[in-house]
């Protein structure tokens, strides 16, 4: 399995998230600069935390117009696993591959600090290697992650269960303690924690390393399925 | 060139915590009678006049990069051309 | 096109224009000299910013030559844009810290975020990677101004903004709070960085005929004459006859950033040197000089974000996240397709020449023709007067005492429930100390520790600076200072490597001022020579003073130590119920 | 209640990062007629009528907190109150 690891202008947990597969998951990795326009070739697609563009205007809303992001659409649409990290989530969003949108966080200021998640949602390709209701530690950084979206929306969510992860503490405004959610179809995530920070045990966590393991384990099976 | 302003506000449905810190600090500066503070963006665009329909251009661009829809609502103003 | 009249060279003279650059009698009539003739608008202004204190150091060189600079790790010491230590395999430790007081007192948001900019600036300007930042804060008593409160809060915000933004850890830092600091906050910020001994650049423009060219942000009104903004004190006046405020754009500098670390590889790079204080003035003389050579520059090739700027302005301007370079000539075009892979410009904007000259072109007139080294080197240098001061002689002859305490654990609590002791966890939360994933030892601990990827090593990196000991006793307090840095790297399982030192003291003009300085370098050489961390860069912020009264002596120590084997950290917190607490030292 | 609309713009002479950004993108995205673009803020705030005249104390708010003098500029609209 081979992941791509796309570079925004302003992308800053790019590296981050490259040492994270390379060096504790032990997978293939490439960055990828936003002016490519091709991913053939990558099993797995991950947007990384940051300021693309500086994060001017909103979040994300630049850097959804790179040209990298026309095949992360098809990408979507044809299944393949697609994880958006804080900055990246926020991209995903702004390209209407996941609903809703982050607002600034209630307390107006950039929070950075260890924090506990609950997994929602065991039954997808990402979090596959976790128990229903587990607890995670799992750090945030972030000035925008206040989740919200409308109560139609709101109601979907719940009914498909795509909400994956909820924060056990609300740190930051987000409707329902929502941390992340995923698409109707499965193979997009986004969440404002970093899992990648949370790889080595040194740093404080290494819980984290599940979520990309869940990821690779579904891929080995499905290869071996159609092989 | 024709200046155009667009203003972005949040949806109503939408709680604006910086209007809410910003209302609660003139508060307990003594303005009482300041009620309630929305905040939002104001943005001066210049236009060259080109080919195209510049409403329909300054409209697209709010549509799709300016404003997001989920949270926002906007609204632009377009100058008359100044003559030098 | 508007033309902008400018005062002519008699003008200059008769009308004393200089002095509201800064500039005294001496000063000018010393240019006269060096000239031959009367200096121009635009000249006056080159020199009056090169000679500032901020950039000429003219009163604190006589204090700096009192450090112990060298040592066996000591790869470069003062005098670039950071200073440089061995750390083994071929790697090194690059770090300077650098003051942005005035800045920040003004707009403080802005002008803490911009401190971080610069600082981060001169790093990689060395060709090192930035891999954290610390802080160094003082404010007056939280609770005595509004005022106050806000300095503080928009500190912090910049300070985080900037660092956030551009993805390098702010991994610690140092605050307090204290009445003489109430006018004039302290913001001092340090940058560490990594770099392969072979990576090494210099700001150097050396080679007759090679092409001096200018990369990253365009050129604007913004902070002119900020170098001698800072080294004037505070007034009520300084509000209204403040330069127009920087604005940092952090995005901007992590696309210079990823460029410059692109370009130090290449060999077409000759030297390179950020534009920080006095922008392109400095940058430019101090290139050349360095280098024994001169440059001839073509001003109406600069990139500009204002129409009809004049060669003064654009000379002075403080516009953030720009650097100059200098390449071989011929390779132009390389330099300018690496940088637009990143959005940026580069452009030539001049040349360098065999006359140690700086020439300047203007609408095709010289604006400016002036030896480099009379800029840069020939600076002039003032021993001022030092005398003990009235306040240092009666406590001295004070007699000790100590405190009497009945209520133990009521004084534990009201000492911790002062701001300057209690948690700073407001603040460094704020900050985002996790980003590159190597930050082994987070803020709240001694010292900050970050891996250093791929080996067994850390770094330990802390900011130190006690100033109200320094202020009882500069001498002393130095030596406090160095040996509390020390303390807390070695705490986290680091030997001391070496200091940088930001000297924040009032006006040296008094010489009470000036003893005060003197002592307390006299302190801080002693104990760097006995813990063998000599001093390898620094900065230098005077005249902290608000209308007449200085802050108290704040010689800042930022000191970085190596760990070789990450197994072997140590933290503050105790570990395990039924462990031995042991107290160590007198 | 009066409604009061204020538009804070930073001054001529200081950066602004995120416009520039933000032109930048209008451009890419093949909207060449936008030049150049200021992003600043727009307030509303609902103002109840007091014994103290509403422009002293919409001014002051803006000079106060609204605005920050150092970088930016203010302007301000009251809006005749409306009777429901
Ligand atoms: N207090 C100090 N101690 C040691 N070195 C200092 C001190 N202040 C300045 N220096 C050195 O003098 C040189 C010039 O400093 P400076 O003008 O601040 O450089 P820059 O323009 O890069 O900020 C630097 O190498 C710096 O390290």
């Amino acid at each position: 399995m081979k992941f791509a690891v796309i570079v925004f202008p302003g992308s800053n947990c790019d590296s981050d998230m490259y040492h994270a597969i390379k060096d504790e998951l032990g997978c293939e990795v490439e960055y990828v600069w936003h002016t490519e326009t091709s991913l053939e070739g990558f099993d797995g697609i991950l947007l990384p935390g940051g300021f693309s563009y500086g994060d001017y205007l909103r979040c994300g809303a630049i850097a959804r117009f790179s040209s990298i992001m026309g095949e992360i659409i098809r990408a979507a649409e044809a299944g393949v696993p697609i994880l958006g990290v804080c900055n990246g989530f926020q991209i995903l969003l702004e390209a209407g591959l996941l609903p809703g949108a982050l607002r600034r966080n209630d307390s107006l200021k950039f929070v950075c600090s260890p924090c506990t998640i609950r997994v929602e949602n065991n039954q997808t390709m990402f979090t596959g290697g976790f128990e229903k209701g587990q607890i995670l530690s799992i750090p945030v950084a972030h000035g925008e992650g206040n989740y919200f979206c409308d109560d139609e929306t709101l109601a979907q969510l719940k009914k498909n269960n795509q909400i994956v992860f909820s924060y056990t503490e609300n740190i930051n405004g987000s409707l329902e303690n929502i941390a992340g959610i995923i698409n109707e179809q499965g193979n997009v995530l986004g969440l404002m924690p970093h899992p990648e920070r949370a790889v080595d045990s040194l740093l404080g966590s290494a819980d984290g390393l599940a979520l990309f393991q869940s990821i690779m384990k579904q891929w080995r099976e499905s290869h071996v399925v159609k092989a | 060139m024709v200046k155009v302003k667009v203003f972005v506000t949040l949806k109503e449905s939408v709680l604006d915590p910086q209007g809410k810190a910003v209302s609660n600090a003139l508060q307990s500066l003594g303005y009482d009678e300041i009620h309630d503070v929305r905040i939002g963006k104001y943005m001066e665009l210049s236009v060259e006049p080109s080919g195209r329909d510049i409403e329909t251009v300054v409209r697209e661009a709010c549509e799709k990069l300016l404003s997001n829809p989920v949270i926002e609502d906007f609204r632009y103003e377009i100058e008359e051309a100044v003559i030098r | 096109m508007l033309l902008k009249l400018e005062p002519s060279p008699e003008q200059i003279k008769s009308g004393r224009l200089y002095s509201q650059m800064g500039l005294s009698d001496e000063e000018f009539m010393k240019i006269e000299e060096i000239l031959g003739r009367l200096p121009n608008y635009t000249e006056t202004g080159l020199f009056s910013v090169m000679w500032s204190e901020h950039c000429s150091y003219k009163n604190s060189k006589p204090i700096l030559k009192r450090f112990p600079t060298k040592g066996e790790r000591v790869l470069q010491g003062p005098g670039e844009g950071a200073g440089v230590v061995d750390i083994g395999d071929g790697q090194a430790a690059v770090f300077k810290i650098e003051s942005h007081n005035h800045p920040s007192a003004i707009e403080p948001y802005q002008g803490a975020a911009t401190g971080v900019g610069g600082i981060i600036r001169d790093i990689f300007s060395m060709g090192a990677r930035p891999i954290a930042l610390l802080n160094s804060l003082r404010f007056g008593e939280l609770d005595s101004s509004p005022r106050v409160r806000y300095l503080f809060k928009e500190v912090v915000a910049g300070i985080a903004g900037y660092g956030n933004c551009i993805g390098i850890p702010t991994v610690g830092g140092e605050i307090q709070f204290d009445a003489s600091y109430d006018g004039n906050p302290i913001v001092n910020a340090m940058c560490v960085g990594l770099i392969d001994h072979k990576d090494m650049k210099k700001g150097l423009a050396s080679g007759v005929g090679n092409t001096v060219m200018y990369v990253g942000a365009k050129t604007g009104r913004d902070g002119i004459h900020g170098a001698t903004f800072a080294s004037e004190e505070l007034t009520d006046a300084s509000e209204e006859n403040r330069p127009a405020v920087q604005v940092g754009d952090p995005f901007m500098e992590k696309l210079l950033l990823e460029a410059c670390l692109e370009l130090i590889k290449s060999d077409a790079l000759v030297g390179i040197q950020d534009m920080g204080a006095a922008g392109l003035t400095s940058s430019s003389a101090e290139m050349a000089s360095k280098a024994g050579f001169g440059i001839e520059m073509d001003l109406d090739l600069v990139p500009q974000r204002e129409t009809s700027m004049t060669a003064y302005e654009m000379m002075l301007s403080e516009s953030q996240e720009r650097m100059l370079i200098v390449v071989k000539k011929g390779r132009e075009q390389e330099i300018i397709d690496l940088f637009s892979k990143y959005e940026l410009e580069a452009v030539a904007v001049g040349v360098v020449t065999e006359e140690k000259k700086l020439k300047l072109m203007h609408n095709g007139d010289v604006a400016a023709d002036v030896p480099v080294d009379a800029l840069a080197l020939d600076a002039p240098v003032y021993n001022k007067p030092s005398a003990e001061p009235e306040y240092f002689r009666e406590f001295q002859a004070m007699d000790n005492s100590v405190p009497s305490v009945d209520d133990f654990g009521g004084t534990l609590i009201s000492l911790l429930k002062q701001p300057t002791i209690a948690s700073k966890e407001w603040v460094y939360n704020q900050y985002d100390y996790m980003v590159r994933t190597s930050t082994v030892v987070a803020p709240g601990s001694d010292a900050a520790v970050v891996r250093i990827r791929g080996t067994k090593k850390a770094l330990a990196m802390t900011t130190d600076c006690n100033s109200r000991y320094l202020y009882l006793d500069p001498e002393t307090g130095g030596r406090i200072a160095v040996s509390e840095a020390a303390r807390n790297v070695v705490c986290s399982g680091a030997e001391p490597l070496a200091v940088t030192d930001n000297l924040n003291f009032g006006s040296p003009e008094k010489p009470e001022i000036f003893w005060q300085m003197e002592k307390a370098a006299d302190g801080i050489s002693e104990a760097c020579l006995a813990l063998n961390a000599p001093v390898i860069g620094g900065n230098v912020s005077l005249y902290n003073e608000t209308n007449g009264k200085a802050i108290y002596p704040t010689p800042v120590i930022g000191m970085v130590g190596l760990i070789s084997d990450i197994d072997h950290i140590t933290t503050q917190a105790f570990k395990e119920d039924g462990d031995l607490i042991y107290l160590l030292g007198e």
